[in-house]
């Protein structure tokens, strides 16, 4: 079935559905809105599983060129799909869970105002990110990258009353254009030694030129790397994405777990042949996510609001993706962006039907006891917290463990190191989220009578109940999927048959295998279990058994408390050498000193002093006769003088 | 047959519109009804000239060429090549909408305003037609005094100074054109472009280095302070603060910079390769520079003066690039800027019609007052910031690639202004829209976007988008005529780097 | 015996400045009118002395019209001054300087 | 003999001119300026215009300085009192008046050998070859003279008339 | 002597003599109070009728008459066409502007028309002496005329002022001439040029040059000996200032063209240079001057320095093309000049009520004709195209630049930049809101005479700026009698390269 895909249809669809909600969502019942918002998602899910069904038969890869978008010179670029198992697997993870979410934000935002706004929003955001994916060339990707960025800041500000939704989301705009900034140029670079953006041209002549080795390709690589940490949020460019959670949940679940985060992680895989050629590059992007996974792991510790802790544990696993990704295993990247989708998602919807519960609370120590009283979100968050602990045989453990396993046995120098940071932080990862799980559903409840601050206004005050139905079907089919979600990419050496890795092998290249083969396998999986279990036992032992732990622990190292309790101060670190510094210079020297002064304050000089001179010229004019008769004399002498002197003298008068 | 007089046609209508304005009686809106009828019918005109444009060839279509004067060689000699096409669409485009913006803020001295404008969209497409440079220079001062007259009479507060500032910061650098055009006639006997341009190919060799290079310069300077380039800007933001809308939509931007491709990449190629690496530094001064001043601006209409400097900086950017693409991006962004420029001047307008005040500070929460005013200021922020699938992107992307090839340190500066220009714009967004209503804002209420400024809007918008999308359309007249310039420049550059030989 | 033409031009030169410097010192606005009138004659000497040189008569002629347009200035520049006089009663130049910068 | 009489009259003009320059009064000025044209009119009789020199005694000297001497009269201009109206008639007058002459007496000698002399009684001017060049070569002139007086005196009326 | 009756050559100013003198007849015959206006219409014919027959004399072969004392050429047409036409627009002005009952309203008519005999017969005279008693005429009349208003304390001032130094530079001029003689032994312009090779003291030529150049740079208000120009504008009233600032100067230059083109093209070498730094300190004093002024007519006055200054720029051009752009921009000059002079008048009226220049704020509101018309002069001054001030200016430089004046250009240039800055700050306030409007509700009506003025000279002004080529055809005939040899212009070619 070699007829056209029609893939163009697959962004086109949510774009039709932005254009109805955003131009007559206003006059719509809800009910018309949501059933447009939801077709609009439903229909490229549709279309991408009947792909995924026929897609042993696909001829790859496969494209589709829809028309030319800019032709210049000899620069040319167009709107052009393609198709492979990497961009299958994107899809369904993008159009599925972003279906789940749009089913779970119908309950979630049933009482706001501007609720078409949302749904509108969200469909734009879909198109974009599927334009991000599908793409054929740099180009299309840089739309769809640009995109999902304006779409998140669109979300991020949807209260449009709060300043600080709005100034995150000005904030996350204005960073990810500083990733995008590096994008840029790479792109540039890309043509000016390529000649054109098309990954297969690159892809090809890259392949055609074995002895290209770093250089400009390091440069292309580190600048991909700076567009990457821009979108998914790893150091230094991270400082966006707990801001964001100022949006309502399902945008954080959607965008802020799911799917815009991933775009980097996508991109390096996608343009993983660039990377292969320059091993800097590779060891820089491993560096990177191991660091900030340890970082916003640590962070994530100390966190009250149960939404920046699950922000910065995003961040975290971000950090393990580019890890995968820095040691050359791309597809168990992939995997562990599969897994990570689902129960992230998972786990930012149950605390949305948490918050929901509490109407609107977010504050984890004014929360505890919801067990009995919330029973179905108990059960599928607790899904999702093993999952991501890594216990096996939920989907967390394969994926995480696999990605270890590709660290450990890597060949760069570093891969042992990286390894055990990795470990480290897998077991603070599954120490945090136990720490959330005892706060939140253990303990008797600590809510006093009054919520705290009840900031988004749709907290119905009348006691603590479950959520509805529409809100907790997606939370219970991705809690299947986060259990099974694992077992697509089960190594051989636990009896799988890695179906994942050797699916994705023709677009990442065959994984290498390692000489220790399967018994260190097994004995590594083993140790992650282990420190798994470790985290579990230290968090029941502070929040479970004995809860006034926690407070003495703090008070001794109240130095180190304070210290990620504040989020390292890195934010006002930003603000105190990069922002402030420039606004500074651009009021006072720039508009006070050199605008008025220099620019302005020169044209009025000029003027000024031409005045002057009419002022002495005017001297002249005295008003006296007699003087006039004197000035009329001498400039009768000068006259002969010039003409008897002037003899022959061609002086100045060219 | 209309072939050979569509540009008279469309270059005098509005004269023609101006002095029937003149002897209308001054009752109701009848005059405001007859510019918009006049300007309606000028935009209709100039649409032909695209139908009928052949995209193949090169050099300059639906010419005419009439003797003027004989004593000194003029001739009334017009034509349009695909640079000006668009730029003559663009004006025609341009009008309607001005007259719409202006429809309710101007009411005293109607009769006075619209002659003035009409007479202004006059010399603007004179300028772009005209191909006889004496008669260019005629349209070129021409264009001058219905904007100094018209700041003059409805400036804010200083309308007369800043009136004068900006007759005398365009007047004096003519002043030297006007020399630098008399000493080519007397050079070559003629004052046509095409003839001139024949003239100083061939026997450049003949002509003194020296005093063509300060002729370049004069030429240079004259239409840099019109662009305005960055040391020259002085007058850009008391204009933009004191002129009526319609009026500063048309003031910056095209007329300079069509003026430097046409005339200093026409005439003086090798000179124009000598000035590039200085006017690169200043166009990327320019950039960093309207951006970080915009960030603190407090007053919108200056605000968007200095927005408008940056953003006209990427144009010099891609011209002194001299690459067949950087050309190409620098023509699309002037026409893409000049229309999103000139929708966010409606935009600041018709919210000062209703507040009063342009001073963003007061401002606050206007989005959950005026949703739909909202949307209109977020996409046109959009495309001035350079959305991908907007007009901005695309001109911006071809600008920063040829610059990244040709200069890779001054392109990647260039590309830090996309950041900062995400910043400031959004940040005026910010402090008009978002938040608690502010206490201007909360006890004042006030229509949304009515039908007249929706008229002059949407199709703007609307056009955003089709330009960001369909961008080869546009493109394939802008190339035939720039990839004429690049070889020329190119072809300068051999004898150029000789004489760069024998200097060291 | 002979007289150079030139003592002539000389005397008429010595005549004329001194007709600018009178214009200069004189205060009553009369006497400057009179320095004009010099002045006037200095030149008509040398017009004579040249004639003389050249033997040309129209040079005699020309003396001739300039007594008569000194005779009109004559008569319009005393009315200018009777004017003058009966607004400002004062014949003092230094005091009409009513218009100046 | 000529020389002799060229020196007086030539004296007696500069000494008049000067004594017209330092008088106070404005009465002795102009008699100091009757005796310069008298004095001309014996340089004229000197170069051998006889016509000349009657005219300059009868027009100049007999009509115009009479009518000054009257006006002077008429408006009894007393002495000259010492204003300061300004000192820039000085300081770049007399320079300018000192260089005017400095520059011509500096020519006309230099010339002197081409101009060659004057003798007495060398060209003597009859008014017959005067009327002739008057009245017919250059007619034109003599009759907008006539213009020329009749705007004076329309000036002079439409000045001096005292209004009712 | 030709066949052509010699008085044909000086029909025009014979017309204008007859109707002066009848003016001067029919005057005491009307009433005590009657109005003189017919007086004025009559002026008004009387002029047209010589305007015609100037154009008339188009048609005679170019000759001499009056044993060669008075030429008819196209050079002698063109200055007579621009004479009358200036002087029909004066006297419709002052017929606008004076009150009937004025005080010798007639007396006025009969003085312009006999200032016009004067300047045409400047114009058309070849002899040196009928120049001179031409210059006279024109002087005296304007001398009378600058002192109109006798009740006022300036009116005399100004006429004193005027005579005194006027006289003082026609002695200057009256020198030259004699010294011209000295060395040539003829007064005849053409003749002079021939005898000038001859004679043995050329040096005393160069002086008589000089001193012509002194006696005649006054008139133009060159700026040697500009002082008086202020002083004498700001007192004589508005329609006789835009009568002095515009037809006296033609004629001057119409002068100096002759002397300097016709007899003496063998010294150019020698007054090229005055006439360059003439040109160059005029430009720059004028403008420079009028900067801060705030007087009305003394700006203009400084203004017409300037302009004297760019039109001397062509007098360096040294060739037919400098000529005919010398004589264009004086037409162009004139019709600007007079068309603001009328304006004025008419705003301020004989007594000058409207002096200040934000005397004149928001005149453009309270009658939109006078203030389109004055932004209309006052754009054609700056030299905005489209406009006689354009395209005068731009032919002077190009003339100029042509034969190699590269640094007069620019200076000229960047003069009439600075120039902008004053006449952009009357054009502003007339059209920025009004300060102290009861000064402007003090402008009468405007009246047919008026009408007409401004008729003739807005057309004229768009008419030399849009489709110049007649009048620039007629400019070039000029150019070519004069010095139809082209001896001046070869060899300076050779010493400039």
């Amino acid at each position: 079935m070699t007829s056209s895909l029609h893939l163009w249809l697959i962004p086109l669809v949510p774009f039709a559905g932005f254009l109805v909600n955003g131009l007559l969502g206003r006059r719509f019942p809800k009910a018309l809105v949501t059933t447009v918002a939801l077709i609009a998602t439903l229909i490229p899910f549709v279309q991408v599983a009947n792909i995924a069904l026929h897609f042993s038969s696909l001829t790859l890869p496969y494209t589709e060129q829809v028309a030319t978008w800019i032709t210049a010179g000899n620069f040319h670029a167009d709107f052009a799909f393609a198709l492979d198992q990497l961009t299958l697997i994107m899809l369904l993870v993008v159009t599925g869970v972003g279906f789940l979410i749009h089913i779970y934000s119908v309950g979630y935002m049933a009482e706001e105002e501007g609720y078409w706004r949302f749904f509108a929003y969200l469909n734009l955001f879909m198109f974009f990110m599927l334009t991000l994916v599908l793409a054929e060339n740099f180009l299309l990707m840089f739309v769809g990258w640009e995109g999902v960025g304006l779409a998140s800041y669109l979300l991020i500000g949807f209260y449009l009353t709060k300043d600080s939704a709005a100034n995150a989301g000005k904030k996350a705009f204005v960073v990810n254009r500083i990733g995008d900034f590096g994008f840029l140029l790479a792109m540039f670079l890309l043509i000016a030694h390529f000649g054109t953006l098309s990954f297969s041209e690159v892809f090809n002549q890259v392949a055609q030129h074995p002895e290209w080795q770093g250089g400009f390709l390091t440069a292309i690589a580190l600048f991909l790397i700076l567009g990457a940490t821009g979108k998914s949020a790893q150091i230094p460019l991270y400082v966006w994405l707990p801001d964001a959670m100022e949006g309502p949940t399902p945008v954080s679940a959607l965008i802020h777990a799911a799917t815009m985060v991933t775009a980097g992680v996508y991109m390096v895989v996608r343009t993983h042949v660039i990377f292969d050629r320059s091993p800097f590059a590779l060891s820089t992007i491993a560096v990177i996510g191991t660091a900030t996974a340890l970082f916003a792991a640590t962070i994530g510790l100390v966190q009250t609001d149960i939404k920046r802790v699950l922000a910065y544990s995003t961040v975290s696993q971000l950090g393990y993706m580019f890890l995968a990704c820095g040691v050359a295993a791309y597809s168990s990247g992939i995997f562990h962006l599969l897994t990570h989708a689902f129960f992230k998602a998972l786990l930012f919807l149950s605390a949305g039907s948490v918050i929901h519960a509490l109407s609107g609370e977010q504050d984890m120590r004014v929360m505890g006891g919801l067990r009995k009283k919330i029973p179905i979100t108990f059960w599928t968050m607790t899904m999702a917290v093993f999952a991501i602990s890594g216990f096996p045989p939920f989907a967390g453990f394969f994926s995480k463990d696999e990605i270890l396993y590709q660290a450990f046995i890597s060949p760069n120098g570093l891969g042992k190191i990286l390894w055990f940071i990795g470990l480290f932080t897998a077991g603070l990862t599954s120490f945090y989220m136990f720490r959330l799980w005892y706060l939140t559903f253990f303990g008797e409840s600590r809510a006093q009578a009054t919520t705290a601050h009840d900031d988004h206004g749709h907290g119905h005050g009348h006691g603590v109940h479950e959520s509805s139905w529409v809100m907790l079907t997606p939370l219970v089919i991705l809690a299947i999927l986060s259990g099974i979600g694992g077992w697509v990419g089960v190594p051989e050496a636990m009896g799988g048959h890695a179906e994942i890795a050797h699916f994705l092998s023709p677009v990442t290249g065959a994984a290498h295998e390692a000489a220790e083969g399967r018994s260190m396998e097994l004995l590594l999986a083993a140790v992650s279990v282990t420190v798994a279990v470790i985290g579990w036992f230290i968090a029941h032992l502070m929040y479970f058994a004995k809860p006034a732990l926690p407070a003495q622990l703090a008070s001794k190292v109240r130095g180190l408390y304070s210290l990620l309790l504040n989020k390292y101060w890195v934010d006002e670190l930003y603000g105190a050498v990069v922002v402030a510094p420039l606004l500074l210079i651009s009021r006072y020297v720039l508009k006070g000193l050199f605008d008025t002064g220099v620019i302005t304050g020169g044209g009025m000089a000029i003027g000024y002093s031409a005045q002057g001179l009419g002022a002495l010229v005017q001297r002249v004019q005295s008003g006296n006769i007699r003087s006039y008769a004197g000035w009329l004399a001498l400039g009768a002498a000068a006259l002969l003088l010039l003409t008897y002197v002037g003899f022959g003298t061609h002086l100045l008068f060219r | 047959m209309l072939n050979d007089s569509i540009l008279s046609t469309i270059t005098f209508v509005p004269t023609v519109g101006a002095i029937v304005v003149a002897l209308l009686p001054r009752r109701g809106k009848l005059i405001q009804w007859f510019t918009l009828l006049i300007s309606l019918l000028t935009f209709a005109l100039t649409l032909h000239l695209p139908a009928h444009f052949q995209y193949g060839q090169t050099g300059f279509q639906f010419e005419e060429n009439h003797p003027w004067i004989t004593s000194p060689n003029i001739h009334y000699h017009l034509g349009i090549d695909g640079i000006s096409l668009w730029l003559v669409v663009l004006v025609g485009f341009l009008g309607p909408m001005a007259v719409l913006a202006s429809w309710k803020v101007i009411e005293t001295h109607t009769k006075e305003f619209y002659f003035l404008f009409l007479l202004q969209q006059t010399a603007m497409i004179g300028v772009f037609v005209s191909l006889d440079m004496f008669l260019y220079y005629g349209f070129w001062e021409l264009s001058l005094v219905p904007m100094a007259i018209l700041i003059a009479m409805f400036g804010r507060n200083r309308g007369p100074q800043a009136a004068i500032k900006f007759f005398l910061y365009t007047f004096l650098p003519s002043a030297l054109l006007l020399v630098g055009l008399i000493w080519l006639y007397a050079k070559t006997g003629t004052f046509d472009f095409v003839e001139t341009q024949q003239y100083l190919s061939q026997n450049s060799g003949s002509i003194a280095p020296q005093a063509l290079w300060w002729v370049s310069l004069a030429f240079l300077v004259a239409f840099a302070v019109k662009v305005p380039v960055f040391p020259l800007h002085g007058w850009l933001s008391d204009v933009f603060s004191e002129a009526p809308t319609a009026m500063a939509m048309v003031v910056a931007g095209k007329l300079g910079l069509y003026s430097i491709i046409r005339f200093n990449l026409g005439l003086f190629p090798s000179q124009s390769r000598e000035v590039a690496p200085l006017m690169i530094a200043l166009a990327v001064i320019g950039i960093l520079y309207g951006a970080l001043i915009a960030l603190v601006q407090q007053d919108m209409k200056r605000f968007i003066a200095f927005s408008t400097i940056g953003h006209l900086s990427f144009c010099t950017l891609g011209i002194f690039c001299f690459t067949i693409v950087g050309l190409n991006g620098t023509v699309y962004q002037l026409l893409n800027h000049e229309l999103s420029g000139a929708a966010m001047l409606i935009l600041f307008g018709i919210l000062y019609e209703r507040y009063g005040t342009y001073d963003m500070g007061l401002y606050g929460g206007v989005a959950t007052r005026l949703p739909r005013m909202a949307t209109l200021y977020l996409i046109t922020m959009l495309s001035l910031i350079g959305l991908p699938i907007l007009n901005g992107f695309v001109g911006e992307f071809l600008i920063l690639s040829s610059t990244f090839g040709v200069h890779p340190y001054w392109g990647a500066a260039a590309t830090l202004g996309v950041i900062l220009s995400a910043a400031y714009m959004l940040g005026m967004i910010q402090k008009i829209f978002y938040g608690q209503p502010s206490q201007l804002v909360a006890n004042k209420t006030v229509p949304d976007v009515v039908a007249r400024e929706g008229f002059a809007l949407v199709p703007a918008v609307i056009l955003m988008l089709v330009l960001g999308v369909a961008s080869p359309y546009w493109i394939r007249a802008i190339s035939g005529a720039v990839s004429g310039l690049a070889q020329n420049v190119a072809h300068a550059t051999a004898t150029f780097t000789t004489t760069v030989a024998e200097k060291r | 015996m002979v007289v150079p033409i030139a003592y002539y031009l000389v005397l008429s030169a010595i005549l004329f400045s001194i007709g600018v410097a009178a214009f200069l010192i004189k205060r009553n606005i009369i006497s400057i009118f009179m320095s004009i009138e010099l002045m006037l004659n200095a030149v008509n000497l040398t017009f004579v002395a040249f004639a003389h040189q050249w033997h040309q008569v129209s040079g005699q002629i020309f003396v001739f019209f300039v007594m008569v347009v000194a005779a009109a200035e004559a008569a319009v520049g005393l009315a200018i001054i009777i004017a003058i006089f009966r607004t400002r009663n004062t014949l003092d130049v230094d005091h009409v300087d009513l218009m100046k910068l | 003999m000529h020389l002799v009489l060229f020196l007086i009259f030539g004296g007696l003009c500069v000494a008049g001119a000067l004594n017209l320059l330092l008088q106070r009064h404005p009465i002795n000025s102009a008699l100091s300026l009757i005796v310069v044209m008298t004095s001309l009119a014996v340089l004229y009789l000197l170069l051998g215009a006889e016509f000349l020199a009657a005219a300059q005694v009868i027009v100049y000297s007999g009509a115009i300085m009479v009518l000054f001497t009257f006006v002077i009269m008429l408006l009894n201009a007393g002495k000259e009192e010492r204003t300061h109206g300004s000192k820039a008639a000085y300081i770049v007058g007399f320079p300018g008046a000192a260089a005017l002459l400095g520059i011509l007496t500096y020519i006309f000698l230099k010339q002197s050998d081409h101009l060659g002399s004057a003798k007495l009684g060398g060209y003597l001017v009859t008014t017959s070859d005067l009327s002739r060049v008057l009245f017919r070569d250059l007619l034109l002139p003599f009759e907008v003279t006539s213009v020329l007086i009749l705007v004076a005196i329309l000036g002079a009326v439409a000045l001096a008339r005292r209004e009712h | 002597m030709t066949d052509t009756p010699q008085v044909f050559r000086i029909l025009p100013e014979v017309i204008l003599t007859v109707v002066g003198v009848l003016i001067m007849l029919a005057e005491p015959l009307l009433a005590k109070n009657a109005s003189r206006k017919p007086l004025g219409w009559l002026a008004v014919l009387g002029t047209l009728a010589a305007l015609a027959a100037s154009f008339w004399q188009l048609q005679l072969p170019a000759g001499t008459a009056f044993y060669g004392t008075v030429q008819t050429d196209a050079f002698s047409v063109f200055f007579h066409v621009l004479i009358a036409g200036i002087v029909l627009a004066t006297l419709l002005v002052t017929l606008d502007a004076a009150d009937p009952d004025a005080e010798n309203l007639g007396e006025l008519f009969a003085l312009t028309c006999f200032s016009a005999v004067g300047m045409m017969l400047m114009t058309s005279g070849v002899e040196l002496l009928l120049v001179f008693i031409g210059l006279e005429i024109s002087s005296i009349s304007t001398y009378i005329m600058a002192g109109f208003r006798k009740r006022s304390a300036k009116g005399p001032e100004s006429s004193i002022k005027y005579f005194l130094l006027g006289s003082f530079a026609t002695a200057f001029f009256l020198y030259g001439i004699a010294l011209i003689f000295g060395a040539t032994g003829t007064t005849a312009i053409p003749a002079v040029a021939g005898l000038l090779t001859t004679s043995q003291t050329p040096l005393l030529a160069t002086i008589g040059a000089a001193m012509v150049l002194i006696g005649l740079g006054f008139k133009v208000s060159a700026v040697p000996f500009q002082v008086w120009t202020p002083d004498v504008y700001e007192g004589a009233p508005s329609p006789v200032v835009g009568l002095m600032s515009t037809a006296p100067k033609a004629a001057a230059f119409a002068v100096l063209l002759r002397i300097l083109y016709v007899a003496l093209p063998a010294l150019h070498s020698h007054w090229q240079p005055l006439i360059w730094w003439m040109a160059a300190l005029s430009m720059t004093f004028g403008n420079l001057g009028a900067l801060r002024q705030q007087n009305v007519k003394r700006m203009l006055a400084y203004s017409s320095i300037a302009h004297a200054g760019y039109l001397l720029v062509a007098f360096t051009a040294l060739s037919p093309d400098g000529i005919a752009a010398a004589s264009f921009y004086a037409l162009s000059y004139a019709t600007m000049n007079v068309g603001i002079f009328a304006v004025f008048s008419h705003a301020g009226g004989m007594g000058d009520r409207l002096t200040l220049v934000q005397d004149y704020r928001g005149l453009a509101y309270r009658s939109p004709l006078l203030g389109g018309a004055l932004a209309f002069f006052l754009i054609s001054l700056i030299g905005i195209p489209f406009t006689g001030g354009f395209f005068g200016k731009f032919y002077v430089f190009a003339a100029a630049l042509h034969s190699g004046m590269v640094w007069l250009t620019i200076i000229g240039l960047v003069n009439s930049g600075i120039a902008c800055y004053y006449y952009l700050r009357l054009l502003v306030s007339s059209y920025s809101k009004p300060v102290h409007s009861d000064l402007l509700d003090g402008i009468p009506p405007v009246t047919a005479p008026l009408l007409f003025a401004l008729l003739i000279t807005v057309a004229t002004t768009l008419i030399l700026g849009i489709v110049p080529g007649r009048v620039l055809a007629l400019a070039k005939a000029g150019a070519n009698t004069l010095s139809p040899s082209t001896s001046v212009s070869p060899d300076i070619t050779a010493s400039q390269q």
